[in-house]
């Protein structure tokens, strides 16, 4: 009621600097809402019940009141207020006419119970936050130890290895002499080395042509690996001694059998 | 009679005593200026030792004293006592200013934890804007908690540590008037009927009363 | 008997009782970030307050506690009682593999003990950081043994009893032999790195066997 006639008094004094002042106070308000609950909230502290009493029948005319006066004035409602008026409009209606039992979907009555239970809980959380804020706080009303001595972090690392990597580390530094003599004893290589001390003691003996097979040494014929190896070293060694001057080399044609003969 | 001693030796030899434990934890816990757990507490003291009995004799220990042993989760922290917040330079003290948006959503959090935005949007009537969430995840007040298991899987929110350290509580039970609400079914998410005039989509409910168990177990 | 009680009445209004007073104390030392003088004290307190008797007090409370109210100048602070000092350290042991160029330098040591460090690079063939021989020395594998008897009196490494108990042998000359590091493959494994500074120019050799590795991947 009252607020009816409030909106009467205003619409009244449009125009004069009351109405302009009150309009502008108005616009305030407006802003100063978050959104259509909180709206709806502060207007139901105007019936001064208990939001469990809360007539919500009046709330809804409150809040259509709330927005015809906004749209009178021409201020721009976010959607979402002119989505609740529909709603109340709506609610209202229902509470007003006799139900229809044709009608599917909620009550009039069981809306209203959900609007008001909406508006309750919305006004509980308000007071809890309040309650919680006005609890002593940390650092206003408690505080905590000024000088911290923070644990100082001591990272220990301790470093480990193995005996493989001991041994792996240290065979890498050794293989640097010890490589190759290992190569050496791979027992299906002869060395060029080996393939030259060998003929410079049998060159003394190679007065006639004889073939390159001849000069192997003993028992790198049969193995054909080893064979391939002492072969091609006793080769590269005679060719070493030709160029030496101290052998002469020959072959009749291509695969034939390489021949040396000592050079006088 | 070595029979005798040798088990006490050996005793003596694992852990201090009690009392010694108790100055132990002592130190360590005046040290920090974070609580600490009894966890923790654990594993820098000796082994052998009963960190929650020496607890005990320590907060009993601090009862009336101008410091005392604050439980805050499941961890301790000595906190000066709140009536002589008085004494206390105030102007080192600065406590961000939280906007009532801000206040009322980290309220919403605690008394309704875990909640989603949707939720929170709906107990509110508007949406909830990104910086107000922001600032009390920055704070430390607020965590992501786990998702919910209804369409979507959003994400919930719950209170920190921090959050209880901050406000002096032992744990979200104990927060005020908490019983009453719930008592007086304002802590439920009620399904809405029809034509909701709401921001909130409204998820159906089973998540309601989990919530607040989950209360509990934490 | 009035006047007698008269004058008490009125202390006690413009002061709180000692008890008090050193609850006060113990709260701003104790949130205090920086030692607090007697004279700072009695500017926080109430007025009438006696700082420097209930500050014996407070020290008498906390003697042979986990803290302590300790002078520091002529101001006040708590700190950790000096034997618990232990508790604010805490140790995180992380094991790391010892690096490529510290194995090589210890098992340098070990095979060719005692050793100076002119010998070990000339084995390694690389000039060996100061700080890999620190850091063996640290470990305890290594330590110092007699000066060479040579031009400058060279000091020597050896390996220490730790370095053997880490790798369970009995003695330095338990550790294979060149020829069983062989016949267990060891000598196998890397043979092109290995061989590159033989070959003159050592470029050609570890870049083909990249390549290899290389191909391989691929």
């Amino acid at each position: 009621m009252a607020d009816t006639d409030f909106v009467q008094d205003s619409n009244e004094a449009a125009g004069s600097v009351a109405g302009r002042l009150a309009a502008e106070a108005f616009i305030i308000d407006v802003e100063g809402y978050e959104g259509p609950l909180d709206l709806l909230l502060s207007l139901s502290r105007t019936q001064k019940v208990d939001l469990r009493k809360i007539s919500v029948l009046q709330l809804a005319r409150q809040y259509l009141d709330f927005v015809e006066r906004a749209k009178a004035l021409r201020l721009e409602l976010a959607a979402d207020y002119l989505v609740m008026a529909a709603w109340l409009a709506f609610l209202k209606s229902r509470l007003l006419l006799p139900p229809d039992p044709t009608e599917e979907g909620p009550s009039g009555e069981e809306m209203a119970a959900h609007l008001a239970f909406q508006l309750e809980r919305l006004q509980a959380m308000r007071d809890a936050a309040a309650r919680l804020m006005g609890r002593d706080q940390l650092g206003r009303d408690f505080f905590a130890r000024g000088q911290t001595h923070e644990i100082t972090r001591v990272k220990k690392v301790t470093y480990t290895a193995t005996l493989l990597d001991l041994m792996q580390g240290y065979a890498r530094t050794r293989t640097r002499d010890e490589f190759r003599p290992f190569v050496m004893d791979r027992d299906a290589v002869f060395t060029m080395e080996e393939a030259l001390e060998r003929m410079r003691g049998l060159i003394g003996y190679a007065g006639d042509w004889g073939d390159l097979t001849s000069y192997l040494p003993d028992g790198w014929g049969d193995d054909p690996q080893r064979r391939r190896s002492a072969t091609a070293a006793t080769f590269a060694a005679s060719l070493e001694l030709v160029k030496e001057g101290h052998l002469e080399i020959r072959q009749k044609e291509i695969f034939a059998p390489i021949q040396l003969r000592k050079k006088d | 009679m070595s029979e005798d001693t040798k088990p006490k030796e050996k005793k003596l030899f694992d852990a201090p005593s009690l009392a010694e434990q108790e100055r132990m934890i002592e130190a360590v816990l005046f040290a920090s200026s974070e609580p600490i757990t009894l966890r923790e507490l654990e594993d820098r003291l000796p082994r052998g030792s009963d960190v929650g009995e020496a607890m005990a004799f320590l907060r009993h220990r601090y009862q009336g004293r101008g410091v005392q042993v604050m439980k805050v989760g499941d961890a301790y922290a000595f906190r000066t006592a709140p009536d002589l917040g008085f004494l206390m330079h105030k102007e080192t003290v600065e406590t961000r200013k939280l906007s009532r948006a801000a206040i009322e959503t980290l309220a919403i959090i605690a008394y309704h934890q875990p909640v989603t935005r949707a939720e929170i949007e709906e107990i509110r009537g508007v949406s909830v804007s990104r910086g107000t969430v922001d600032q009390l995840l920055e704070m430390e007040w607020v965590r992501f908690g786990r998702r919910k298991m209804t369409p979507g899987r959003p994400v919930t929110f719950v209170v920190t540590q921090e959050f209880l350290d901050h406000f002096g509580l032992e744990s979200a039970r104990d927060l005020p008037g908490l019983k009453e609400l719930r008592s007086a079914g304002l802590l439920e998410n009620r399904p809405l009927p029809a034509l909701a005039p709401t921001v909130g989509d409204g998820e159906d409910e089973p998540e309601a009363t989990e919530g607040q168990s989950e209360l509990f177990e934490d």
